[in-house]
């Protein structure tokens, strides 16, 4: 099968309407969330209208079938990802999962291997999107533990340089973006791990910005958690992944305490069933859960390399195209290695928001502040950018759109 | 009536006169297994002299399938060697997990070959697996055991 | 418009289907969960197909648009529950819900008025879920409080009578479910939300099985909190309720961290935006909430005081007819004063996993099973129970086919 | 271009060449404020005398739109007694949140009028917002600062 982004969007209803009277939409924030296949919506109905029950509750054909539906799920996304079924939690979303390890570890008692103490270390990014920055800054202060973090250059690359002072006999976890929202860099990952693993603390990897663009296996990445969200890879909103090693879920404190997640419970005490179910306390985002099922199944078909390599020809070519833009500067890196597919920018005075604006008036969806990531606009010396992002619907002429859009823009405000 | 597959004749005579049903005072281990799902318990109490299983008994509140598949069970493992035990023990869980894809060996589960049915019924195969659950805990506790002395 | 309960049913695409080779679906565990009508998956799938996108982010037209939407859904709710706009919290569930509040008044700090010493009360009762009680547990754990709760008599009502000595002046929080999945029981609050108050404390009501089948006006109910879940009011799965008074959600401190929840963020530190922003961190639920408005609009339509009058009149039917039925044990209150339709039995010594089996074998789903309450269905004297509920596409035709069930099965295990 | 009802003239005009984009030295309260969803910011130094707004300074980062509306706001507002001043400010935050219903007063709003476009872009009203928060907290501050003297 050819890979044809025109054919692609045909799946995908909402290129069907217009924006702004009459204009064609050119959606360059999959960053932000991505749209979605009829596949996915049909998933969704199809769960409600034939299957509709509280799964692992009641013993009737209903229960069965549903719980039958978000089982086979969790079989998919274990597949996804290259880890065990049993190791698959899911959760709302990135944020909730990443929350999750940050609200567990922090109730681990002594003598369980997440415990922390005064003086131990997280380690995170300047780069890291507010959902991987917060709940361990929150972790640290009741903790007592230390926030350390790796610092980002001017090209937008992680500086590892000073690898073994930031990673230390006191680190007890690090947490990770894969990809950089902001930026599109991708970090490498194989050194930090090692260092990670080297001095006994856990990997943990935001993985929002890479699962749904290109082949992330946890085996071979050696990591020890992952985060992702369902709605960023083509899937619903509402549901989000937290894969983790069978061992380290187990021992793990759950985190959100109610239904189906228990053994036993009395008035005053109460024992944990074995995870995943350990982590999924209530009747669960059923529907969700198996339209992200869908979801991979869809980006599975198409094939998660050609998507990969469809987007990295469609960066290469923006970043060619905007930086014949006069005053337009790229902030983040410029060169393809290890390069995703979110590109932001600034363009001379322009504020991005009047920009977001005139390209809307265009037809033209891309994100415009700050992207949940305040500290590395900061560091990156812009107060907002203007990010660009693209995904397997996107075509080289969305990119020409864009660039002619900003020229427009140029005009209008100068 | 296709319910007929499930509560065999043998399941249904098992469960209203269950065997084995009123724990020994001596065993070598005792084990108390629960369904979390549902509430069911189950206290199983497991004696093992050289090599094989000298007796099971038990006690406990649950439904039909979970009471008749213990009751099954010690019927069948009682005098096994524990090899042998282990061996049936796994190609039960193996029929159980089957989704009715296979029939099992009638020649090695004896009884319990009636109880083929419930793996096309997902919610129930805890059921009938919980007394087996209980056993194989308790038989390693056993051997730990008698390894100890 | 009258009432017709056939009528209602062609709106949920899953009565069309049928049980167990050929059986009409005799649907009666909607206290577990609710099913769909067609305008609830319309709705979702209107709103992936037309306005997906990240909402409160970026400035193009189809953020405008899903911000709308769920903006929206959010009035829908607050005018559901006679509460403000600004005081409905969206969650994933009730179970995070009620999880929210536990963790979030155990990181209150000295000076904030949800703070927890060590000796201070907290409140639930025995008829509690799993849900509404083992959060409690566990901050009761954490901070040094006590877990204090009402007991429940035989007939399945909470016992008042020591209500002065089980909420004192110690007691920070008083946290009780408005009607009891298991028994039907709907408490009576007057008193119990006088005394709370009278104390200082915030009373926090559980109203997972009384939002959907009953109207509840937090107002007239005076209560703090409120919790209930989209999925057991015809809405969508993945999607909760968490309503609290404007002036406790502006003290309150946040649960989850991530992105737009904040004010300001350095490395270090953060700040938190207003609520119900604080709350809802990350690309929010967006479809399950708009889906949860057309619920509630679903429902508004019909008419809370018609929906509630016809369960009445079922539960009164259902506990005539049941309690013909010899060995037949009501599990709960017998009388309809302050009762749901949720009716749980015993059934001589059928086990009640047989009983849903059997009755599954024709067609009718009911649940049994300790119904995540397990303290209280040992208080009640039982491993556990078979329970029918009811809701507004339900029938006495579905309960007689439920009483000529229980006496087929008392035929075959008999 | 529909989008010139967002970008009037005035508005560019004022973005291009803001007025009393200066912090003064001397005020009677002076206040930060930021939209945190893009991250604009604005500084903004208010005085107050005999009930009257005899000065408004600022400083700030923002797209065209907060920029102009602080500057259309500084120009509009100096001068006026402080009664007039929040009857101003009550009528164009009613022109914002009106989602195009409503035209607004020419006389009483002045330049303020060019800015009624962005209320049909309910991202941008926060921008338009942002300066007139800031003097409203401001002029808080300055008169209870007044009161304790
Ligand atoms: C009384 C009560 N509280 C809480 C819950 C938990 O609801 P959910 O599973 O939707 O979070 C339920 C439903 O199972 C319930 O019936
Ligand atoms: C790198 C990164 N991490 C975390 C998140 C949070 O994801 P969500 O909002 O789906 O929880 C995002 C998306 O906004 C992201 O880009």
């Amino acid at each position: 099968m050819t890979f044809d982004p025109l054919t692609i969007r045909k799946d995908f209803p909402i290129f069907d309407r217009s924006i702004r009277d009459g204009k064609r939409l050119v959606y360059l924030d999959s960053g932000a969330t991505s749209q979605k296949p009829r596949a996915v919506m049909q998933a969704e109905s199809d769960f409600y209208s034939q299957h509709n029950a509280a799964a692992h509750r009641g013993a009737h054909q209903l229960a069965e079938e549903a719980t039958e539906a978000i089982e086979s799920a969790r079989a998919i996304v274990a597949n996804f990802l290259g880890g065990a079924t049993d190791e698959i939690v899911f959760t709302k979303s990135s944020t909730e999962a990443l929350n999750l390890l940050a609200y567990s570890i922090g109730s681990a008692p002594v003598g369980n291997r997440f415990h922390l103490k005064a003086g131990d270390e997280i380690v995170v990014s300047e780069m890291e999107h507010h959902a991987n920055l917060i709940p361990w800054q929150e972790l640290a202060k009741r903790s007592g533990a230390v926030l350390k973090w790796f610092e980002v250059d001017k090209d937008g690359r992680l500086d590892l340089s000073n690898i073994s002072e930031v990673i230390t006999s006191r680190t007890k976890v690090v947490a990770l973006t894969h990809q950089s929202n902001v930026l599109g860099t991708i970090n490498p990952l194989t050194e930090l791990v090692e260092r990670t693993h080297e001095v006994g603390a856990i990997f943990i990897l935001d993985a929002c910005q890479s699962v749904p663009h290109m082949s992330v296996n946890v085996a071979e990445l050696d990591i020890d958690f992952l985060a992702f969200s369902g709605h960023k890879s083509v899937g619903p909103t509402g549901v989000g992944v937290l894969w983790g090693r069978s061992n380290l879920l187990a021992e793990l404190p759950p985190f959100l305490f109610g239904g189906s997640m228990i053994e036993s419970v009395t008035m005053t005490d109460a024992t944990w069933a074995p995870a995943p179910r350990k982590f999924e306390p209530g009747v669960p985002n059923m529907a969700q859960i198996v339209g992200l099922g869908a979801a991979l199944n869809y980006l599975t078909a198409i094939g998660m390399e050609k998507i990969h390599e469809h987007e990295t020809h469609l960066t290469e070519y923006a970043l060619a195209k905007l930086q014949e833009i006069p005053e337009l500067r790229i902030v983040g890196p410029t060169d393809m290695s290890l390069r995703g597919g979110a590109v932001s920018f600034t363009v001379g005075k322009i504020h991005p928001h009047d920009l977001g604006q005139f390209l809307d008036n265009a037809g033209i969806a891309v994100r415009t502040g700050h992207h949940c990531a305040w500290p590395l606009t900061r560091k990156m010396g812009v107060a907002s950018t203007t990010r660009a992002s693209f995904y397997l619907y996107n075509t080289t002429e969305d990119i020409d759109a864009l660039v002619s859009g900003i020229k427009d823009a140029q005009k209008y405000f100068g | 009536m296709e319910l007929d597959n499930l509560y065999q004749e043998v399941i249904l005579d098992h469960y209203k006169r269950p065997q084995h049903k009123k724990l020994s005072p001596t065993y070598d281990a005792q084990v108390h297994h629960v369904n979390p799902s549902c509430g069911d318990e189950i206290d199983l109490n497991l004696s093992i002299a050289d090599g094989v299983v000298t007796n099971i008994s038990w006690d406990g509140v649950g439904c039909s399938i979970s009471q008749a598949s213990v009751s099954i069970l010690s019927d069948l493992l009682i005098g096994k060697p524990i090899a042998q035990a282990y061996s049936i023990f796994d190609q039960f869980v193996a029929l159980m997990q089957s989704k009715g894809a296979i029939a099992g060996d009638e020649e090695v589960l004896e009884d319990a070959i009636a109880l083929a049915g419930v793996s096309k019924y997902p919610a129930r195969i805890k059921c009938a697996l919980l007394g087996w659950m209980a056993f194989k805990d308790a038989s390693v506790q056993a051997q730990a055991k008698s390894e100890l002395e």
